[in-house]
């Protein structure tokens, strides 16, 4: 799973502002990559889903995110020759193909996705949330690296919301591991003022951003949340949350999308403003980066828009109420890591979904399960099941992969699309005779 | 002196050689393979180890280790038996001494199998359970296609423009490969393009066992399609691998040569030991 | 009259079928598909006119005076003598296919042997031929390929054993000439076909109890209404292939949802096994898709399994049905994966199982896919109704019908003798309403 | 005296048993009994028998179960073991379990725990986390508070208190069966020609649905039986095989590397058993020596966060050091992430120690075993054609 970042898949027709800042702002975190080593700078590596980005930040760390690099490379089509450069160096064909494409990108130069090289790691951050492939991961990169590496257990939240237990285990590792880790590598005291400071930020940005996913609910819809929003989060869920630039960037997408839904304008595609609105979906699951487009394109030359998605949450499920906490920096930080999204059990998975489906009057859930991401897919079905039985909406299930072109097969996944869209249509008109 | 017998019962293929070792000779002395078709291979086994004796005038009593390799563990009639990994690297040692990796392309799967100057095996791998890179479908294919087993090689290798097969499975392959048929994409492009993913898939194997000098050689039924082999060597290269891959006319019969080599070594080994297995 | 045809090219075999506007089926055709889309349709769609004539016929007929009690009698006369006529039709272009091919260099080593050769496996077969079409004769299958196939590879493995020519080469001649043979257009004026039946069958009237008189006249008229194509419908795998523009297209799911509907329209869910993919359908009682579920990218377990099977044990399709139901042990298959059907098939001969056994188990192993399938889109309510080529299969129909009352007790079964057509009757239906509202 | 093959069958008949016959009849014999469910790697099961209750472990439905409704919960790139987990759970086979407790293993397993509660509302399911930071204060603390939320859920079940007197005694018991799968171990170690490993895998199987005092006595008996039957020797190799810790291998696979010339001396099977690898100690706190021993003493497998980068792998290759093992075989599941993220880590390390390895799959209602075959027997005939030359 992920967050991303969306440079390979402009759009061409309609340049907002936001867009170009949002373009900017991830151009210049693989600068600030590229130029980390000969700047002296020291290197993190770690994961979107319950990143410590502002604590991170405290120890002016610059911080490089594998899945991002992933995404990146899936969009720009190499991600497909980093995989069997894994495969071919012993990786199992069954494994998460994001650790894959990553490993075959660091056995071929670790030379990133704007073709210059990244610089080594100082210090892993394995922030263990939501998915049990990231302790492998780390522990692969380690071993290639042999560098520091700090564990941040985030205990899964197996009931209902999370225990006391478990946000004090993690706030202690904080203060125990992490933070003393983070010293050590970087030579910064901690200051917990200054993280009050960035955590300041983060919330600013989450209002806005929070206003701007639910501006879907209006008809029709001003945002796409699910190809669209892959642009909207990368700031929020990565190297920029907790800085002025990111707050800026949510209050100008607001400004945005205000202005469109006093035109009354649908989402913007990559071939323009979506003119008709005819499907309202929501979309669990990531999405497939190797044929992204294509992918879009399925749904907006039906005139289907994602009103919500569970995959703009995992970085924060900020729309059910999350927000970090300048009063209470550090349990708001583990707070954070405990509430990603895949770190919540299946009940509540379903539940988050359901009140998409009513409130967002979509006409149903498709879930885009991906092949090698079991933290996403395991379950899958039987959140279908009860989604549809809840809302009476009717399900789809399409299986692709998110960065390996193997398993991407478009005939596939159009034949159930079509199925899809032409059964919503038949139903309708059934209602409507 | 000994006369050995080795047996590679495949899946499609029997591949019978009979052999006679001595201390610095290793001699081919008759051979033979017969099509299982839809037979009982076990029986047909039998047909083919005495229809090869008595090709060579000889009867079974003559025969110092009968040794079977492949899916011959339970034929009843024989000394002992080899896993099929064994006896291709020595097979491909024997019909290549330069070779220090053996790829052995059968009907069902591909192995890839690093070994060292004496034959010994080092590494190994298969390809997995779920795989349109075999030959049989290669075979399925080109019958639909209309093509001769021994023409694929030629066809291949004169395409221009390969089109690629996306599936990983051999059912969804086939209709992509009518898919292309009825684009009007030529044989020999689809050919090539199927034996470029074969190749693909199998310089990953390679590449996956660490084999990286020296001398590949192929062995197994589809050592014998130049297209294939072709298609092999430009992988590598893309690869950069830094090897190239040979074939021998006699690679079909590598996993029964080295049954036979290996049956020998083990015959005397057994007479060292002072009990002797009998070769019924 | 105005005819509304749906056509659905599937993955193995290519369907049509022909309705008037009272959704009255008129006549339905198959042939296999084959990489030529256009010719796969243009022969199903022929073959649906055929039979639309043979209903015409028969309704003809039967109005005829002094036809009545002898109609099956005749229409089966007619139809043989149609049939054989276009298989010997169709020979003659494979033979000629034939020959010209082996003038190439491959064969040509052979100097005139292969031409002599390929003469007297023609010769045997046209001499078969009537045999092949003669009352009560039982044949490989629908299709000319395999049935031409089949006695050409008997016969030639024969002659092949008695001089040098291997029969891998005339295997591989055979080949290369069917694709041709059967990518042609097929031929326009079936009219001429017709009446050289017609004369069959009239060289017997003595011994059907008729007179020309009274058969001739009856066919002529039948041959004479106008087929107007008045909507086409396409449905199926190769669907967005189809030489037709999208408002002509309807996806495989609707059509066999609204094709199970029209056949039993109590259905509500609708199993269908075709080639390469597995369906379950929720309908609802108007036909309306209400759920589905399909396969996911893995074919194993649908209807080429069991034609893999079918070539490993050199049998035809319809004749696995009948040997599983043979049977008396259950032997446990767990690996339903279509390219080591043959695999697997080979390890439990060598286990010393029985071929009857182990084809039950092979059926039980499909059909427990399927059941996994249903359960996925929602279980079964009644009614329930199978199509599909694979419902055509007494033993995998068994097994179903046991696991289906253990799992979701007494629900009604519905089987139609022409469930592979139900996607292009959904198709059909579709073109209708496109037309009449 | 009871011999091998009567001890044997008796674990092969629990092993087939799908419908849990012998827990169903523990659970019947008295009443107000409760059976507590459990997944594979490791519970503290300890605390379930000082509840009075019946540990009950599930490891899928083998190759013998027709999975029907459970394919519909899980696509086809996921491992069997859930799935097959489902279809008994559907299918009502454990009706008679009053709650399932599922490990932290991996995603599937962590998922699976929502769908149980999704599905069967009215049972208790707990998913059992246990910390990946091995300091007293951070881990320790997290952990010894978990294993009083499990007890105290327990109590609420059987509706009476756990006191630290019955989770010493129940400490004793397990640390008895822990010791005597070390001794059945040992045997094997020695001979292993007399302790087959399919053997060995059904006796620890027979532990997971058996009440501990009576798969005590099992072992005790076997172990007697196994040392004076005289068994033949081969000319085997002797091999470990790793990755079998949680979706269950066909009995026929171990039987085919066995066939195929390995003696098995090291495994990962049923970890559960011998995760924690000394004695617990019975006096103190019970949950704080139980939390301890979890820290400072347990066994390393795939789903476990190694702390040092020096550290990893070095359990696998003392393993083969310490039986004598000539290679080591992966074998993992299918889709298995804990085992196949892992795997190229741990043949890095077998590669510098110089242990030869390889790699297969399977999923636990795998058929053909000819590929299997194959490739042990590959194994097996280079160890045995090529050592020590
Ligand atoms: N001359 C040839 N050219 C290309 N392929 C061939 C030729 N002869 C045999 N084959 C292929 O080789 C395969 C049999 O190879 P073999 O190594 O005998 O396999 P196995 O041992 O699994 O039976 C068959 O699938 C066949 O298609
Ligand atoms: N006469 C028959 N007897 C038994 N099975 C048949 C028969 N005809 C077709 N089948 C089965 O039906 C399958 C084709 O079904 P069909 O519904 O036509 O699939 P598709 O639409 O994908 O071509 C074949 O693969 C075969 O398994
Ligand atoms: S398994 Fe899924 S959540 Fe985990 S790293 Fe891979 S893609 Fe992300
Ligand atoms: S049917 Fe195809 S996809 Fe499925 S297991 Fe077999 S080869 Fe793989
Ligand atoms: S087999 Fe592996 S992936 Fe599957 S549940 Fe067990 S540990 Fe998880």
């Amino acid at each position: 799973m992920t967050a991303p970042t969306p440079t390979a898949a402009k759009p061409t027709v309609q340049k907002d502002r936001s867009m170009a800042m949002q373009k900017a702002m991830v151009d210049g975190n693989y600068a600030r990559l590229a130029r980390a080593e000969a700047e002296r700078r020291k290197v993190a590596y770690t994961f979107v889903p319950g990143n410590i980005n502002e604590l991170l930040m405290c120890f002016d760390l610059v911080v490089n995110y594998p899945e991002i690099n992933a995404i990146q490379n899936g969009m720009r089509k190499k991600s497909g020759r980093y995989i069997m450069e894994a495969e071919k160096a012993g990786h199992s064909e069954d494994v998460c193909t994001y650790v894959k494409a990553d490993i075959g990108m660091m056995l071929k130069g670790n030379i990133g996705p704007n073709d210059e090289r990244l610089p080594n790691p100082d210090v892993l951050m394995l922030s263990y949330t939501g998915c049990f492939t990231f302790m492998k991961w780390f522990e692969l990169l380690r071993h290639h690296y042999k560098c520091e590496t700090t564990m941040l257990h985030v205990p899964y939240e197996g009931g209902s919301g999370f225990s006391k237990n478990s946000r004090d285990y993690v706030v202690k590792q904080l203060k125990e591991t992490v933070i003393p880790t983070l010293e050590r590598v970087s030579g910064v005291k901690f200051d917990i003022d200054r993280l009050r400071e960035y955590l300041k930020e983060s919330q600013k940005a989450e209002e806005n951003w929070v206003w701007v996913l639910e501006s879907a609910k209006h008809k029709p819809s001003p945002i796409d949340s699910y190809f669209g929003a892959i642009y909207y989060i990368s700031p929020i869920f990565t190297a920029f949350r907790g800085t002025p630039t990111a707050t800026e960037y949510y209050a100008e997408l607001r400004k945005e999308v205000e202005q469109r839904i006093a035109n009354g304008q649908g989402p913007i595609t990559p071939e323009g403003e979506m003119k008709n609105e005819k499907y309202r979906l929501v979309v669990e699951g990531p999405p497939n980066y190797t044929s992204f487009r294509d992918f879009w394109k399925m749904f907006y030359d039906e005139g289907a828009v994602i009103v919500a998605s569970s995959y703009a949450k995992v970085g924060g499920t900020y729309d059910f109420g999350f927000r970090h906490d300048p009063d209470h920096p550090l349990e708001s930080v583990a707070e954070y890591c405990l509430n990603c999204y895949t770190n919540h059990n299946l009940p509540e998975r379903v539940r988050m979904l359901e009140t998409y489906v009513n409130e967002y009057q979509a006409d149903g859930l498709l879930i885009n399960s991906i092949k090698s991401c079991n933290s996403f897919a395991a379950g899958q079905l039987m959140m279908m099941k009860e989604v549809q039985k809840r809302t009476g909406k009717p399900g789809a299930f399409i299986e692709t992969d998110l960065v390996d072109p193997r398993y991407f097969s478009p005939a596939n996944v159009k034949n159930r699309l079509e199925s899809y869209f032409q059964m919503i249509d038949q139903k309708r008109r059934a209602t409507a005779a | 002196m000994t006369i050995t017998t080795g047996i590679d019962v495949g899946t499609g293929l029997i591949k019978t050689v009979l052999f006679r070792v001595e201390d610095n000779s290793i001699t081919c002395l008759a051979k033979r393979t017969d099509k299982i078709r839809q037979r009982d291979p076990f029986k047909l086994t039998e047909e083919a180890y005495d229809g090869l004796l008595a090709e060579a005038g000889m009867t079974r009593g003559d025969i110092a280790y009968c040794a079977t390799t492949g899916e011959g563990e339970s034929i009843p009639f024989h000394t002992g038996h080899f896993y099929s990994m064994t006896t291709h690297a020595r097979g491909a040692l024997y019909l290549d001494g330069e070779a220090r990796a053996v790829l052995d392309i059968g009907a069902l799967h591909g192995r890839a199998i690093r070994i060292d100057e004496r034959g010994k095996v080092l590494d190994y791998k298969m390809t997995s359970q779920c795989a349109s890179g075999s030959g049989q479908f290669l075979e399925n294919i080109a019958r639909y296609l209309g093509v001769a087993q021994d023409e694929i090689g030629e066809l291949s290798k004169s395409a221009d423009n390969p089109e690629v097969v996306s599936g990983i499975c051999a059912v969804l392959a086939e209709t992509d490969v009518i898919n292309m048929v009825s684009r009007s994409i030529s044989a020999a492009n689809i050919l090539k393009g199927i034996h470029i993913s074969m190749a693909d898939r199998l310089s990953k194997l390679l590449k996956s066992i660490g084999a990286n000098e020296g001398v590949v050689m192929a062995t197994g039924g589809l050592a014998l399609d130049a297209g294939l082999v072709a298609a092999l060597n430009e992988s590598m290269q893309q690869q950069k691998i830094n090897m190239t891959v040979r074939t021998h006319p006699d690679s079909i019969y590598a996993g029964a040569i080295g049954a036979a080599i290996w049956g020998a070594y083990r015959y005397r080994k057994l007479a060292e030991l002072g009990h002797l297995a009998k070769a019924s | 009259m105005r005819c509304f045809i749906g056509i659905d090219l599937g993955s193995t075999t290519t369907k049509a079928v022909l309705m008037d506007e009272n959704l009255d089926v008129l006549g339905r055709g198959i042939t296999n598909s084959r990489s030529n889309y256009d010719t796969a349709c243009a022969v199903a769609k022929q073959e649906a006119i055929i039979d639309t004539r043979f209903t015409l016929l028969r309704r003809n007929l039967g109005k005829a005076p002094g036809v009545a009690g002898k109609l099956d009698d005749v229409l089966g006369e007619l139809e043989r003598n149609f049939r054989l006529q276009q298989f010997l039709v169709q020979l003659a272009d494979l033979e000629k296919t034939c020959l010209e091919y082996a003038d190439e260099a491959r064969y040509a080593s052979f100097g005139s042997a292969m031409n002599d050769m390929l003469a007297e496996i023609f010769v045997r077969l046209r001499k078969e031929a009537p045999e092949m079409f003669a009352p009560g004769a039982k044949r490989k299958s629908d299709f000319f390929r395999d049935n031409a196939g089949s006695r050409y590879m008997s016969i030639a493995e024969d002659l092949a054993k008695q001089t040098t020519i291997p029969f891998d080469l005339l295997l591989n001649l055979y080949d290369k000439a069917i694709i041709e043979v059967e990518n042609r257009p097929p031929a326009e004026h079936l009219r001429a076909t017709f009446l050289r039946g017609l004369e069959g069958v009239l060289a017997r009237a003595p011994e059907l109890g008729v007179t020309a008189d009274m058969v001739a006249a009856p066919v002529h008229q039948a041959l004479d209404v106008e087929l107007e194509e008045t909507y086409v419908v396409g449905t199926g795998y190769g669907r967005v292939r189809l030489p037709f523009s999208k408002e002509h297209i309807r996806s495989e799911i609707l059509c066999h949802g609204l094709g199970a509907h029209l056949m039993y329209n109590g259905t509500r869910t609708v199993l269908d096994i075709g080639g390469q993919d597995t369906k379950a359908i929720q309908v609802d009682e108007k036909g309306i898709v209400e759920n589905f579920q399909m396969n996911d990218r893995c074919a194993a377990g649908c209807g080429r399994y069991l034609g893999y099977i079918a070539d490993e044990m050199n049998m035809g399709l319809h004749e696995l049905g009948p040997m599983a139901m043979k049977s008396t042990k259950s032997v446990r298959i767990n690996s339903t994966c279509t390219v080591f059907a043959g695999a697997e098939l080979r390890d439990r001969l060598a286990l010393g199982e029985a071929r009857e056994d182990i084809l039950a188990g092979l059926h039980r192993a499909i059909i427990l896919r399927a059941m996994s399938i249903i359960s996925r889109s929602g279980g079964i309510r009644d009614q329930f109704t199978f199509t599909g080529g694979v419902a055509k299969n007494e033993a995998a129909v068994r097994e179903l019908r046991k696991l289906i009352k253990e799992n979701y007790g007494d629900v009604v079964i519905n089987i139609n003798p022409d469930s592979i057509y139900t996607g292009a009757l959904g198709a059909a239906a579709f073109a209708q309403r496109a037309v009449i509202n | 005296m009871t011999t091998t093959k009567e001890i044997i069958d008796r674990c092969e008949k629990l092993y087939e048993d799908m419908d849990f016959t012998a827990a169903r009849a523990w659970k019947e014999a008295a009443p107000g009994r409760h059976v507590i469910g459990y997944m594979p790697i490791y519970v503290p099961r300890e605390i379930i028998h000082a509840a009075g209750m019946l540990p009950l472990g599930i490891l899928g439905g083998g190759d013998q179960l027709e999975v029907i409704h459970g394919d519909a919960y899980y696509q086809s790139y996921i491992c069997r073991i859930p799935r097959s987990t489902i279809e008994l759970a559907v299918s009502g086979k454990l009706d008679f379990t009053d709650g399932m407790l599922f490990p932290s293993i991996c995603d599937v397993i962590r998922n699976l725990s929502g769908m149980w509660q999704l599905m069967m509302s009215d049972k208790y399911a707990r998913y059992f986390d246990v910390p990946q930071n091995y300091q007293d204060d951070v881990g320790g603390v997290y952990y010894t508070q978990e294993l009083h939320e499990l007890k105290e859920d327990l109590e609420k079940i059987s509706g009476r208190k756990i006191t630290n007197e019955d989770l010493r005694k129940s400490i004793a018991v397990y640390n008895e069966n822990r010791r005597l799968i070390k001794d059945l171990y040992e045997l094997r170690r020695k001979a292993p020609w007399k302790v087959p490993t399919t053997e060995v895998y059904l006796l620890l199987r027979a532990g997971m649905v058996l009440p501990v005092e009576e798969h005590s006595q099992m072992l005790k008996d076997y172990i007697e039986a196994a040392s004076t039957e005289d068994r033949p020797l081969r000319d085997n190799c002797r091999i470990v095989i790793q990755g079998m810790f949680c979706e269950q291998p066909p009995l026929n696979l171990i039987k085919s590397i066995e066939l195929a010339g390995c003696y098995i001396v090291g495994d990962d099977f049923m970890m559960v058993t011998r995760w924690l690898t000394e004695d617990v100690p019975l006096d103190g706190d019970p949950l704080e020596n139980l939390s301890q021993a979890f820290l400072h003493h347990s066994e390393n497998v795939s789903a476990k966060y190694v702390d040092r980068e020096e550290d990893k792998g070095i359990y696998l290759v003392d393993l083969v050091k310490k039986n004598g093992g000539e290679g080591v075989i992966f074998t993992s599941p299918s889709f298995c992430d804990p085992a196949l993220l892992d795997r190229p880590l741990l043949q890095d390390v077998l590669k510098a120690h110089g242990v030869p390895y390889i790699a297969f799959k399977y999923a636990e209602n795998s058929g053909q075993m000819q590929p299997i075959r194959e490739q042990a027997g590959t194994f097996a005939d280079s160890i045995k054609l090529w050592s020590e030359q």
